[in-house]
């Protein structure tokens, strides 16, 4: 591979491989202890699973870089997966089109998003606090809360089994969004200027960059990933319900900050939001799987209970090297945000 | 005026949805279930507080809904052991000090960013409570609810309590060295070290403060009841965070005030019960909570934005 | 024709049957995974007890999933979502897998046989019958329900508005509200729905943390008696406000014994001494059970009050 | 011999592989204006922070009126009597101007109780001391560059502190502005207080001090008097440079180009109520450099802001090489051929966590990076040339731009604009903090610049820099364009009773 950018260079030296190094050890140790933990049906089961919340996670990654967050992700996975069912069932329109109008929809609400960010100057967190009650809201309107949209056409249903030479959709369409995601984040000017906003959006306008439209464009490809995702959702669930991908944005951004990227902007990397996302998926499915565990019955608690660890571990680990080595080298902290 | 915009168009929107129900369901000012509705909001506000000024110091803290959980129960489970009230209030603020002491020393010493640390501690301590106490109920020494009064009484002094735990922060916060402190260390971390205060130490006050007022409000919380439930904390902290961020706390410190804060619970806290007393179905809810919220912010949005140009 | 679940699995290897509820951390599967685990122990089989920490059909189906991957024999589920997981759990027989389901059932080709504590007809008529009866048959009442999502509290919801339509039409249900599977919201529901409907004359609170919210709510408005109370809850968060003539009754089964009901018809199932076409079920200590097609029916539910609350410990 | 207020010996300090002091000596007596003069990132800088606690020295002594002391931080530093202006203005921006001054003068206990009245009344005092018309309610957040160096001088005059340190105090302060800061100066001097003084601006240093240390790559090379008992000066301006630099540099202005080509920017009757300026007509050619004069305040840096898009004007026309143009945002100035290196550089000028190779591209992504691809080659060869081309110390194009000085900051935000190859350039105060050597270095590539057809406006404080580099003279005041001159007939006495004379 060519030259790595040169900000990438010096992450991969600090967080992410210290997470590579921890996601390893998970592999190996739930390799040798948990049980039927290696087999190729388990792995591609750690990916189906985790789709979603990866696809997620990827998207809310260059939206965290910007200094932003987006809180709606979850709520609109909920609401174009009912809004998929209304297509498909209440207007009768085939898989593709109704595919291509929740898309096209995903896109719009994550356009309403930026528009509040950028245009009116709103706080991206209390827009998508607001976006996060407004989407799962509607979703909850249009169904009432109860309605469930079931009977999908097969051929649509197929998509959350279907294997490509052995190995899941699901992991495809990550490896496209990942790769993706990685050229936009770190070999485009885009990503540039995400990092630039991210540590300073009064430095990157008088640099000329054009601001708001970077800010834009992240959330708006979070509204087309959470169209994507639901998708999936539903494929995989075979059903659409308003409460699709609830607590997800939770998932997601946990995975984006384990994977180093800094929550006020400007600092992460797309390889290492992809080792956070693959040492949940991967300590989700096999904590369970642990002899000792599955018969106490705290599988759910333990893996949670060790996600925040590992954060805690992830995180804390490069700084004290830091702290340890130079007590005082304090390069002073990044400029506030607007 | 200018400088307290924000504060005063949630507070409008607050006055434009009472006077709403004042027109349309008069009902909702009826004197007990309005009590009852203003002490259940209490714990609550103290969240809220604590969250304001954490978030004054430019840090969040996600994990006080679990740190209110697990402070309720331990309290729960002291009363109902048989210790009067005071234990069970020691035993609540010492162990919110003492996750807020830990949230405090990861921030503070170890310059750990606050969103992650929190999040790991929300987990840690949700968990730990689930696995110990198995969603049972607790119920508690009949002397607890109401702190042995009468009903009224008990509410009365609950929002005595509340209202005095507001006007003494707030006063603190504006009027003590202390209190400026919270604001410049929010506002630049750095300028406050070089002009002689000691970031680490008011980041580590604040999150010990969060996590008392956490304790504290899961007390206030389990003296209106005779049982507790141990999920009685989640969600919580979005809830907290939710009213000061619209009561105009900014999300990156230094800015915003505690009357705020409150301004912004009120207004959220009023808009489900208005739902019901208006006759809007429930499954409405949730939108009209994000457009309310969007609707408070966006007047502010508009004018920032005419300054700017 | 006779079935013993207590035989020994033909390989002679140990049997792992896998138990899932809807929730962890929810008293009421508590009570299930206890009489889950008696039976196991009685039976002498390996049970792994797991299930998503909140409810979450989604986790519902990764565990399942998760289950066939990691070679367990029987299932038996609970499930949030009656459609939504039979993807999961055919699969899972695909695999040989034998699945039955408890408390809630997904479609009946996903499984062998649904361990069932009542017919949601069954359960949504008592309750509609209990409150018309509370309330004379005349009058408003409510209904305060966990999250709207709620598969199965929306099917009784459907069963108790089409009984109310049928058999009741002086009462007129006004809202419902969800409480999000907490008791304080639930309490702050039921104050506001006393208020905002004066005339309201009963609460029906069907799911568990409700009940004593509703009548901590009603106690505290000063109506007890005056807004009556029932609903689908534990008798030990309730044992007080029974007594104390807040909460008229309570309705439910015997939780434990459900739990104990579907592993011993999950491990039948997995020894093949439970075969499809079977009458009757004998199921250990419960003695002799009817099976009504695919359903083993575990009783009627009950309905406590301030009588009888105290012969139940749960 | 008067027990010396400060006493240093051999300090050393590093960050990381950089090796900021490597055996600093300094001393500070009572009553005596102490410069600290060197090259960027000589390690004045550092040194002050060493000095104030904010930095914890690696090896050497530290005395403090006679005592040595370790483990230093800012509080005790206080308490010890030391006061500082930071290079980088120290403020919070979310509070007022009176919240700062008090917090940084109080420093009260816990629950001390604010008096905001005493807090206010005692801003206004220094303020009005200083010359300052601040409104002490204002936040900070709103205040310009210099407005700012303004209230962290009242900080250090309000706190009675017996040594006071200036990290450039007059980087962006203009004449009339400096005349007051000399006068507190002075008296601090009369009290009995010791000041360090650090400054680039070497008439300054003749103008106040007593003594002079002189920093090359973190060593202390000499202490000189400047000025004999007697008062006679002892030591030229060359020797000064000569010490700083290690060799000879000519501090002359270059000459002033040969004869003007076509109008590239006409203004007729600019206004912007937001920035408070209004009818300003002027014109820019080609290879021309007009400088633009006035006080703090009178709107310079809000015309260059209208210029640039940031605050657009109201009404008026802007002419850009004969077409009339509308400038609403500065990307949209940039496609048009405007530069424009602010007068902020910390807040504007330079991004300071991202690598100084990412700085500089920053403006030309679309030429540097055509299909919108980065090509790091590219911009590393970028990097390198203006390291090279502007004499940048830093260890690389990859350093983030924080860890320079102040100076080689201000030269990372001149190289991002000179990367573009504008037609109008805008300079706000370009060579603020930038030592002399570099100094006319960057006199010498803006001259060959305007040569090659490039338009200049520059704005600075420094009167004989805009005396000495402009081909024009257009003098501000009060938002209003009062006079111009010609560059060769300009003196320092006219430009100043222009931007003084009262309206
Ligand atoms: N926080 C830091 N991290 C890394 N290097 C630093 C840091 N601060 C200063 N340096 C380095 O230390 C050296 C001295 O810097 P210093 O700021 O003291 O220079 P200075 O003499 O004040 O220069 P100027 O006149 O430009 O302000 C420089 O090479 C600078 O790059
Ligand atoms: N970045 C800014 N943000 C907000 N207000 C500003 C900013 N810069 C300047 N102002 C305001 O505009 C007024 C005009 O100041 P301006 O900076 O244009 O003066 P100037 O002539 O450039 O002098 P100097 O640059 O020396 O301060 C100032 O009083 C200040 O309050
Ligand atoms: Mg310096
Ligand atoms: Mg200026």
């Amino acid at each position: 591979m060519a030259s790595l950018s040169p900000s990438l260079k010096k992450n991969v030296l600090r967080h992410e491989s210290l997470l590579l190094l921890v996601l390893l050890l998970e592999f190996a140790f739930l390799c040798l202890y948990a049980r039927n933990f290696g087999t190729p049906d388990n792995l591609s089961n750690v990916v189906r699973h985790s789709a979603e919340i990866g696809l997620l996670a990827l998207a809310m990654m260059p939206v965290i870089l910007t200094g932003g967050i987006d809180l709606s992700v979850g709520s609109l996975m909920g609401l174009c997966a009912v809004l998929f069912g209304v297509l498909t069932h209440d207007y009768h329109l085939a898989t593709l089109p109704a595919a291509a109008v929740t898309l096209a929809a995903g896109l719009f609400a994550g356009g309403f998003n930026a528009f509040l960010i950028t245009a009116l100057r709103l706080p991206p967190l209390i827009v998508t606090l607001g976006t996060y009650s407004l989407f799962r809201g509607l979703a909850e309107a249009i169904t009432q809360g109860t309605k469930t949209y079931r009977a999908f056409d097969p051929a649509f249903l197929s998509l959350g089994e279907t294997r490509w030479f052995g190995v899941p959709l699901q992991a495809w369409i990550l490896t496209a969004a990942a790769a993706s995601f990685y050229l936009l984040v770190h070999r485009s000017t885009f990503g540039r200027s995400f990092r630039a906003i991210g540590f300073s959006p009064e430095g990157a306008r008088y640099a000329g960059l054009s601001v708001q439209s970077r800010t834009a464009l992240p959330y708006l490809l979070t509204g087309l990933v959470a169209a994507l995702a639901a998708l999936l959702f539903t494929a995989r669930l075979r059903q659409a319900r308003a409460d699709a991908g609830t607590g997800y944005e939770l998932c997601a951004i946990t995975a984006v900050v384990l994977g180093g990227t800094s929550i006020f902007g400007g600092v992460g990397t797309l390889p290492g939001t992809l080792a956070g996302i693959a040492a949940i998926a991967v300590l989700t499915n096999g904590i369970g799987r642990v002899p000792a565990v599955f018969k106490a019955g705290i599988g759910g608690e333990l893996a949670s209970l060790l996600t925040g660890a590992l954060l805690l571990v992830a995180l804390a680990g490069p700084e004290l090297a830091r702290v340890l080595s130079t007590r005082s080298a304090k390069i002073s902290p990044s400029p506030k945000t607007l | 005026m200018k400088r307290y915009f924000r504060e005063l168009s949630v507070a409008a929107a607050l006055v434009l949805l009472l006077l709403l129900l004042a027109l349309f369901a008069p009902h909702f000012y009826e004197l007990q279930p309005l009590l009852s509705r203003l002490t259940a909001q209490i714990p609550t506000l103290v969240l809220t507080l604590g969250i304001a000024l954490v978030m004054l110091t430019r840090q969040i803290d996600i994990s006080v809904g679990s740190q209110f959980g697990l402070c309720a129960v331990l309290a729960g489970l002291v009363s109902a052991g048989g210790h009067g009230l005071p234990v069970s209030l020691a035993a609540a603020l010492g162990a919110g000090a003492f996750m807020g002491a830990l949230n405090g020393c990861l921030v503070a010493w170890m310059r750990l960013p606050s969103i992650v640390v929190t999040l790991a501690t929300m987990v840690t301590w949700a968990e730990v409570l689930r696995l110990f106490q198995q969603g049972k109920f607790v119920n508690l020494a009949p002397g607890v609810q109401w702190f042995g009064l009468s009903q009224l009484g008990g509410q009365l002094t609950l929002l005595g309590v509340g209202g005095a735990l507001v006007a003494l922060a707030a006063y603190l916060l504006k009027n003590t060295s202390g209190g400026r402190h919270v604001y410049a260390v929010g506002s630049d971390a750095e300028a406050a070290r070089l002009s002689g205060i000691n970031p680490s130490a008011v980041t580590f006050g604040v999150f010990v403060l969060m996590g008392t007022l956490a304790g504290l409000a899961a007390v206030l919380n389990l003296v209106q009841s005779p049982q507790v439930d141990p999920k009685c904390g989640t969600g919580l902290e979005l809830k907290a965070i939710a009213a000061a961020v619209v009561g105009g706390v900014a999300v990156n410190g230094g800015r915003g005030s505690l009357w705020g804060a409150l301004a912004g619970l009120l207004l959220l806290a009023t808009i489900n019960p208005a739902l019901t007393f208006l006759h809007v179905e429930a499954y409405w809810e949730k939108a009209i909570q994000g457009l309310v919220i969007l609707l408070a912010v966006i007047a502010d949005g508009i004018r920032s934005r005419r300054n700017l140009n | 024709e006779k079935t013993d679940p207590a035989a020994p699995a033909s390989s002679g290897k140990k049997l792992t049957v896998a138990f899932m509820p809807k929730s962890k951390g929810n008293s009421y599967f508590i009570a299930c995974e206890k009489g889950a685990r008696e039976a196991a122990q009685e039976l002498g089989v390996e049970l792994l007890f797991d299930g998503p920490t909140n409810t979450d059909p989604a986790k519902q189906n990764e565990i399942v999933e998760n289950w066939i991957t990691l070679g367990v024999d029987v299932m038996a589920v609970a499930c949030e979502n009656r459609e939504g997981i039979s993807g999961a759990l055919k699969k899972a027989q695909d695999k040989g897998i034998k699945v039955v389901t408890y408390d809630s059932d997904t479609t009946p080709d996903a499984r062998a046989f649904f361990v069932n504590q009542a017919t949601p007809q069954g359960i949504a008529e008592a309750l509609m019958d209990e409150a018309a009866r509370l309330c004379a048959e005349e009058g408003e009442f409510a209904i305060i329900t966990a999250t709207l999502t709620a598969a199965n509290m929306n099917e009784w919801r459907k069963h108790i508005e089409s009984r109310l339509a049928a058999k009741y039409p002086k009462m007129k249900l006004v809202d419902t509200k969800p409480c999000d599977d907490q008791k304080d919201k639930a309490q702050a529901e039921a104050t506001n729905l006393m208020s905002a409907y004066p005339a309201l004359k009963c609460i029906m609170a069907i799911c568990s943390p409700a009940v004593p919210g509703a009548a901590e709510a009603i106690k505290q408005a000063g109506k007890t008696g005056a807004v009556k109370l029932t609903g689908l809850g534990l008798p030990s968060e309730n044992r007080a406000y029974l007594k104390e003539g807040v909460t008229q009754s309570v309705i439910l089964w015997r939780v434990a014994d459900l739990g104990y009901l579907a592993i011993q018809a999950a491990v039948a199932s997995g020894n093949a001494t439970l075969k499809p076409g079977a009458k009757t079920f004998k199921a250990g200590r419960l003695g002799e059970l009817e099976i009504e097609e695919t359903s083993i029916i575990l009783g009627k539910p009950f309905i406590f009050n301030k009588e009888n609350v105290d012969q139940f410990d749960f | 011999m008067r027990q010396p207020l400060l006493r240093l010996s051999q300090i050393t300090k590093s960050f990381g592989a950089v090796r900021a002091l490597k055996g600093v000596s300094f001393e500070l007596h009572p009553g005596e204006v102490h410069a600290l003069l060197g090259e960027n990132g000589a390690g004045k800088s550092t040194l002050i922070k060493v000095i104030t606690g904010a930095h914890q020295p690696d090896g050497g002594t530290l005395e403090i009126g006679g005592t040595t002391v370790s483990n230093l931080t800012p509080t005790r530093a206080r308490k010890l009597g030391i006061a500082c202006i930071y290079q980088q203005p120290a403020l919070f921006p979310d509070l007022s101007v009176s919240e700062n001054i008090g917090l940084r003068l109080e420093g009260g206990a816990f629950f001390a109780k604010v008096h905001w009245k005493q807090r206010r009344k005692n801003a206004d005092a220094l303020l009005a001391r200083i010359g300052a018309a601040l409104d002490p309610e204002t936040p900070v957040r709103s205040l310009s560059m210099p407005e700012q160096q303004l209230v962290e001088i009242a900080c250090a005059l309000g706190s009675g502190a017996k040594t006071v340190i200036m990290d450039e105090p007059t980087a962006s302060l203009t004449q009339v502005e400096q005349e007051l800061l000399f006068g507190v100066v002075r008296d601090l001097r009369a009290s009995g207080a010791g000041v360090v003084y650090i400054s680039h601006r070497l008439e300054e240093i003749f103008a106040l001090a007593d003594r002079v240390t002189v920093l090359r790559d973190g060593q202390s090379i000499s202490t000189r008097a400047v000025r004999s008992e007697l008062g006679a000066m002892e030591l030229t301006e060359e020797e000064l440079i000569s010490l700083m630099v290690g060799r000879e540099v000519a501090s002359i202005y270059p000459h002033r180009g040969g004869s003007p080509g076509e109008t590239v920017l006409e203004l007729e009757n600019v206004c912007c109520a937001a920035g408070g300026i209004a009818n300003i007509s002027l014109a820019v050619r080609a290879g021309e450099i007009l400088g633009l004069a006035g006080l703090v305040g009178a709107g310079r840096t809000e015309l260059a802001r209208v210029l640039f898009g940031i605050t657009p004007a109201d009404s008026g026309t802007i002419r850009l090489l004969g077409r009339n143009v509308q400038v609403r945002s500065p990307q949209q100035a940039v496609s048009l051929g405007i530069g424009y290196v602010p007068e902020d550089r910390r807040r504007h000028g330079v991004i300071l966590p991202m690598p100084i190779a990412e700085n500089m591209s920053m403006a030309v992504h679309p030429k540097l990076f055509p299909g919108k691809w980065l090509r790091f080659e590219a911009e590393r060869a970028l990097g390198l040339r203006f390291i090279e081309e502007l004499g940048i110390k830093a260890y690389g194009p990859e350093a983030p731009g924080g860890s320079l000085s102040g100076g080689n900051q201000q030269k990372v935000s001149l190289a991002r604009w000179l990367a573009t190859e504008p037609r109008l350039l805008i300079l706000d105060d370009p060579t603020q903090g930038v030592d002399v050597g570099a100094k006319s270095e960057i006199h010498r590539i803006i001259r060959d610049l305007a040569a090659k057809g490039l338009a200049v406006l520059m704005i600075s404080s420094d009167l004989p820099e805009v005396l000495g580099m402009s081909d024009r003279i257009a003098v501000m005041r009060g938002g209003r364009l009062v006079e111009t001159f010609e560059g060769s007939t300009a003196t320092a006495q006219r430009v100043m009773s222009a931007a003084l004379r009262p309206s």
